[in-house]
């Protein structure tokens, strides 16, 4: 019953589909590239120290803005070329990696665990302390999430461990506002009133019936939420507010690829900017994935 | 005078990558008269909605009309091209659907849904289609239409809103309305009025029928005829009375002992055993052998054929050949 | 024989609608008003009305999901209100329900076994090989092969996950079992089994119900005495098989007979009722039926009727009282 | 309808009380504010001074009180890079921000709607896979590092268009694609999404049912209800699209408001990081207020609600 022209738009689907498959932009194949690019970034700042060809912190003058080996003038030893202070590209890239997966899990971490304690808290309990929690959520969330990570990095200073503190500060209130909603509908259903009339306490069918029922939305949300708390980290370095240098964070490699741009230093803004490009897309990829795969029903957050 | 005829009608779902077929229609034959209401009785997954939306050419992108032929008013509408098929909808052939509260357009009034088709039918101009949409109302017994045609759905009731889709079909003056299960969402009471109303709008107007139920007590009291579903094929078809006092099949027969009715004084249901098969892996053979109480070797290999009981009574089960 | 395991006393539920800038109370939906029932050992209490006529409210009465606004609930003679907290737990293990969809009652992220027992080790100190004898134990009962215990829920098909919760309402040898629609989700050929299956419970365990339904020849066909409510109210309660063959009450009149039939040879009187049911926020004045009833005198408008006997049931209804009371 | 405004109106007063209380707290509590109140290599003297002109050692409660008077005064606050009014300052910025977010909203339903709806009505079609693609690399690219990228591109390389500053139409063009880049995905997405949630209702179902046109299924029944979520979060976005876009504007030293933050972390200005923070929250909340309303108005299942 098709005319000819669905037809012909479904095989040219069909060629793009197979193209894809392998990325992964079709909801029920297991994305084998995501998984693969952040297993490999993981080992990567893993095994930072022994990757690294130098010491991303140190260079030397002489070396300034060499390019990539394969370009005219660069060099073996420089396989991506170094920045305007001699330092070696690929060291700082290397090391990047681990600033940026271990801030990035540890503040999805810990917002995580605080805005689904809370949630759960608020949307089980109800009554004043569902009330309390979600008027500092609400006016929490109306703070631009960068602004407010901004002012907070200008308060307490700058340091790793503070980024992940602040970013954690900032990014509770979406899971809090999501999982208090699932915990509202799931309060409605049969199972936990039925857990009432068999005689179970608040704390066990929270423990028992609720959180393991919101935990699958936690962990797509908190997927999700990596790659934005990464490009917010990214950004905050890149701004001076964030990781200080001259740690190799790849936002902070970009504040400095800036002053090479206009002579056209093009990798110093290309390679740290494709960096964060893979690890944000392949974390968005794979929380597509969990979500899909989890629960259809969470489809905006 | 017939109506609708379907001759070996199958509708299969493929899944996507082709690897899963499902045959939620298979070869289904029946006709429909002129005037009369035809109930089509399944549990979920028999294929019962399937078949109605086969009718209408209106199926979700996964399924397709494999082979038969629909025949209405003297055209076999499977050969009629996608714009002759939207002129057959609405027009001639209406649906009413389940959900009551979901079927209106919450973003328009009452009288812009109600007139919408006999625009786009008849090309009426706003004021003659508001007109009759007034006309339509007070047809469906809806209290001061010059005022609820300018309201929202949800400003009405669920009765209200349900007779409104009840206005909506029979707005074009179409030979057939096929009703999809349109009253499980209404209390009793309320129920019997759609019921009451649906009867008279037939009488009136001479239309005939096609009520699609999992409720025997609804093809009791509403229809002539009745087909019996079940895992996609029709297991037995013919006249109410008849198949409610002598039913062929042991599907229709557990199916009619298994209800509880008012005043008896049965201790126990005749209960059928075993649950309602998966609709992608059917069983061998006849598909309620698993659960029929009177099943042969014959019905475990080979699946009964239509066979005739009676004047217009059929059944596919190898008991009746 | 004994007394009433359960009696609910001019039981009354009232909530509260909020709105406004400081969430005052601007009005009560009266979900259930001045409601008494009782209900034996060994028998069912069949409770139909539409939609918004308080069923559902009455039952989490039962099941203390909600305080009454008024009235009481006694279980075996002493009220509730007066029980210390052990004995409140005996009746909550004393108490137990099947509600109506079979997906939504079974966490779906516990097995079987746990899912039965969970009422078990939440109220009594048990090994678990005790714990695992007892589930094996009460799915045989309830017909599921031994294995269904180390099996999730959505590996079953809606019949048998009905079955799985009507075993974990078994769990503690309840006395009273609230049954919330419990076949009415199911597909038409299985909701016999489950009927069947609660009926045989009850003749083995001597269990009592409570049974909700729409369904107005399940509830006759499953019940000894039949409530019907409507806004709140009991409009007339009495032997099942006495009020489905002549009810009395004209709203119990017009429910049955709209009724489906279940032959197309049988004739009844049709009642086809006008207008539909009010808003419990704004029930009518007097009796809250007289404006949709076919036999509305003047009087319905301005006095509530009361229950009384008649023809072997009570029925709230001015139509049979012989003699107006004298007012005070 | 009334009383959903004012209970509206309720909320966000809560609102922005309980984020002045916050941003209040933040500075107060975690270390010395007199170090964040002065101004960056001033003397112990300075400091003292400036504990007694914010009375950091009366209660915290009497503080809070004075902060909110000053804050309901309009008072911010001096700078001390620019030694002006901060409210002046912030205002006389916001037009530049405005015009950026204006071009980048625009840029970004242009794009967002249409590829949205495409990709709903063909779904898991050519154009639908397309469109995912579009969506995740929106999501994924940060829109400092599209930004970069462009100037390497249009400026260093093709010399077509001006890397920074502003003033002509030229100028905008770059920092509103950087700006606007992520948020055509997310309307993209929001778009598809909703209008798949709409086309498989029960009424779309019924206006088919109808016989009516495809087209007008999808223009009438469809779109309209679809485009609800969408332009409010459009409405939302536009707010954001000035708060957010510190990063873009300093890539471009684009003058508005996200280059005033910028300045004010790079010239140690409290006063002004302080006062972009409380009125980036207070405009939020302002527009929440006014979609909420507008929603009403919109949609008339609201507008009558009791």
């Amino acid at each position: 019953m098709n005319g000819s022209g669905p037809a012909a738009g479904s095989s040219r689907a069909a060629a793009l589909t197979l193209a894809w498959r392998f990325a992964s932009f079709r909801s029920e194949g297991f994305p084998v590239l995501p998984v693969l690019i952040l297993s490999v970034l993981v080992l990567v700042a893993v095994f930072a120290n022994v990757l690294a060809p130098h010491d991303p912190e140190v260079g030397a003058l002489g070396d300034r803005f060499r390019p990539p080996a394969w370009q005219e003038g660069g060099t073996r030893d420089h396989l991506l070329g170094t920045d305007h202070l001699g330092r070696d590209v690929l060291s700082r890239l290397v090391f990047g990696a681990r600033v940026s997966l271990v801030v990035g899990f540890m503040a999805v971490i810990f917002a995580g665990i605080l805005g689904t304690a809370l949630g759960i808290l608020s949307g089980y309990l109800g009554g004043w302390v569902d009330q309390v929690i979600m008027r500092v959520t609400d006016a929490w969330l109306a703070l631009p999430a960068l602004t407010f990570a901004i002012f907070l990095a200008a308060i307490v200073g700058p340091s790793a461990m503070n980024i992940v503190i602040i970013l954690a500060a900032v990014y509770w209130t979406r899971y809090a506002r999501v999982i208090r909603g699932e915990v509202l509908s799931l309060k409605e259903r049969d199972f936990v009133r039925l857990a009432i009339v068999a005689g179970c306490s608040k704390r066990t069918i929270m423990r028992r019936h609720i959180l393991p029922n919101v935990v699958n939305s936690g962990i797509v949300l908190a997927t999700l939420m990596l790659g934005v708390v990464i490009v917010t980290e990214a950004s905050l370095s890149f701004l001076g507010v964030g990781v200080p240098p001259p740690k190799p964070a790849w936002g902070l490699m970009l504040a400095d690829g800036k002053k090479g741009l206009m002579a056209g230093y093009w990798w110093l803004t290309v390679l740290p900017g494709t960096c964060i490009m893979l690890l944000v897309l392949s974390a968005n990829l794979l929380g597509d994935w969990l979500r899909v795969k989890f629960d259809p029903q969470l489809r905006q957050l | 005078m017939k109506l609708l005829e379907l001759r070996h009608l199958s509708t299969h779902y493929v899944s996507a990558r082709g690897a899963r077929v499902t045959r939620a229609v298979d070869d289904v034959s029946l006709t429909v008269g002129e005037g009369e209401t035809l109930g089509i009785v399944g549990e979920s997954g028999s294929g019962k909605t399937t078949l109605a939306l086969s009718l209408l050419r209106l199926l979700p992108p996964a399924a397709r009309i494999v082979s038969g032929e629909i025949w209405f008013e003297g055209e076999d509408l499977l050969t009629k091209s996608h714009r002759e098929m939207r002129r057959v909808r609405g027009k001639r052939i209406a649906m009413i659907l389940q959900d009551p509260l979901a079927s209106l357009n919450p973003l328009f009034t009452v009288g812009d849904q109600v007139a919408e088709p006999l625009r786009v039918h008849e090309g009426a101009s706003r004021g003659s289609a508001w007109a009759r949409a007034r006309e339509l109302l007070r047809a469906v017994r809806i209290a001061a239409p010059e005022t609820r045609v300018r309201e929202y759905p949800h400003q009405l009731s669920g009765g209200m809103r349900q007779r409104i889709v009840g206005a909506i079909a029979i707005s074009c003056g179409p030979r057939l309305l096929i009703a999809d299960e349109p009253t499980t969402s209404l209390d009793l009471t309320i129920q019997a009025q759609y019921l009451q109303l649906l009867r008279d709008l037939q009488r009136d107007r001479g239309l005939s029928m096609i009520f699609i139920t999992h409720n025997l007590g609804i093809v009791a009291r509403m229809c002539d005829h009745v087909a019996v579903m079940y895992a996609g094929r029709l297991v037995e078809a013919g006249p109410v009375a008849r198949i409610f006092s002598s039913a062929a099949h042991p599907y229709t027969q557990a199916l009619l002992e298994s209800i509880p009715r008012m005043a008896d004084g049965r201790k126990r249901l005749t209960a059928i055993d075993g649950q309602p098969p998966d609709p992608v892996a059917l069983p061998p053979g006849c598909a309620f052998h698993p659960r029929c109480p009177k099943v042969l070797d014959r019905c475990r290999k080979e699946a009964p054929p239509e066979v005739r009981v009676a004047a217009s009574h059929t059944s596919r089960c190898w008991l009746a050949s | 024989m004994a007394g009433p395991v359960v009696e609910a006393l001019h039981l009354t539920k009232h909530f509260p609608v909020r709105g406004g800038f400081l969430a005052r109370e601007t009005a009560v939906v009266r979900a259930v008003d001045e409601v008494s029932f009782s209900i034996e050992p060994g028998r069912t209490l069949g409770l139909v009305g539409e939609s918004g006529c308080g069923k559902t409210t009455t039952a989490k009465l039962v099941l203390l999901l909600e305080q009454p606004t008024a009235g009481m609930i006694r279980f075996e003679g002493r009220d509730l209100q007066t029980l210390d907290r052990t004995m409140l737990h005996g009746y909550r293990r004393s108490v137990q329900a099947v509600f109506q969809d079979p997906f939504a009652s079974l966490n779906p992220r516990m097995r079987v076994d746990q899912i039965i027992a969970e009422p078990l080790v939440t109220h009594e100190r048990l090994g678990s090989g005790e714990v695992a004898k007892r589930v094996a134990r009460l799915l045989e009962l309830v017909g599921l092969p031994d294995r269904s215990a180390d099996l999730f829920p959505h590996e079953f098909s809606g019949g048998q996950r009905q079955r799985i919760a009507i075993a974990r309402s078994l769990a503690l040898s309840p006395k009273l079992v609230v049954l919330d629609e419990p076949v009415s989700a199911l597909d038409v050929s299985i909701r016999a089994q489950i009927l069947n299956l609660l009926r045989d419970l009850q003749a083995q365990l001597g269990l009592s119900y409570l049974f909700i339904a729409h369904d107005l020849a399940a509830v006759a066909h499953m019940s000894h005495t039949i409530a019907v409510m409507y806004l709140g109210r009991i409009v007339e309660i009495g032997d099942a098989a006495t009020v489905a063959a002549t009810p009395k009450h004209p709203y119990t009149q017009a429910l049955f007979s709209a009724a489906l039939p279940s032959h197309p040879g049988e004739k009844r009187e049709e009642i086809i009722l006008a207008g539909e049911v009010p808003s419990p926020l704004a029930p009518p004045a007097g009796c809250r039926f007289h404006p949709r009833c076919p036999h509305a005198m003047e009087r319905c408008g301005r006095e509530e009727p009361t229950l009384l006997r008649e023809a072997g049931r009570l029925v709230a209804c001015h139509l049979y009282e012989g003699v107006i009371p004298a007012r005070s | 309808m009334k009383r959903f405004i004012v209970k509206r109106l309720g909320f966000a007063v809560i609102s922005l009380f309980l984020l002045s209380l916050t941003i209040f707290v933040f500075v107060r509590v975690t270390g010395d504010p007199a170090v964040l109140l002065v101004e960056p290599g001033a003397s112990a003297a300075d400091l003292a001074a400036i504990r007694e002109q914010f009375g950091l050692d009366r209660p915290l409660w009497v503080q809070y009180g004075s902060f909110l008077a000053h804050l309901a005064r309009g008072d911010l606050g001096q700078s001390f890079y620019y030694k002006t009014d901060v409210l002046e300052l912030y205002l006389s910025r916001l037009p530049s921000s405005l015009l950026l977010a204006a071009v980048a909203m625009t840029f970004s339903l242009v794009i967002g709607i249409p590829t949205g709806v495409i990709a709903a009505v063909r779904v898991n079609g050519w154009w639908d896979s397309a469109g995912k693609v579009f969506a995740l690399l929106g999501l994924s690219l940060p829109s400092f590092w599209v930004g970069l990228l462009m100037i390497l591109f249009f400026s260093v390389y093709l010399g077509w268009l001006p890397s920074s500053g502003s003033g002509t139409v030229w100028h905008v063009l770059m920092p509103a694609f950087a700006l606007g880049w992520y948020f055509a995905a997310a309307h993209m997405r929001l778009t598809r999404s909703s209008m798949l949630e709409v086309l498989g209702s029960e009424y779309v179902k019924l206006a088919r049912l109808k016989g009516l046109p495809e087209a007008l299924v999808i223009a009438k029944h469809a779109l309209k209800n679809a485009l609800i979520p969408v332009l409010t979060l459009a409405g939302i976005n536009l707010v954001l699209m000035i708060n957010v876009a510190v990063v873009v504007e300093t890539v471009f030293a684009w003058p508005g408001i996200g280059r005033l933050l910028y300045e004010g972390i790079a010239f140690r200005d409290f006063p002004v990081v302080q006062a972009i923070v409380l009125l980036g929250g207070a405009m939020i909340v302002a527009v929440n207020l006014v979609v909420d309303v507008l929603y009403a108005v919109i949609d008339p299942r609201i507008r009558y609600e009791r």
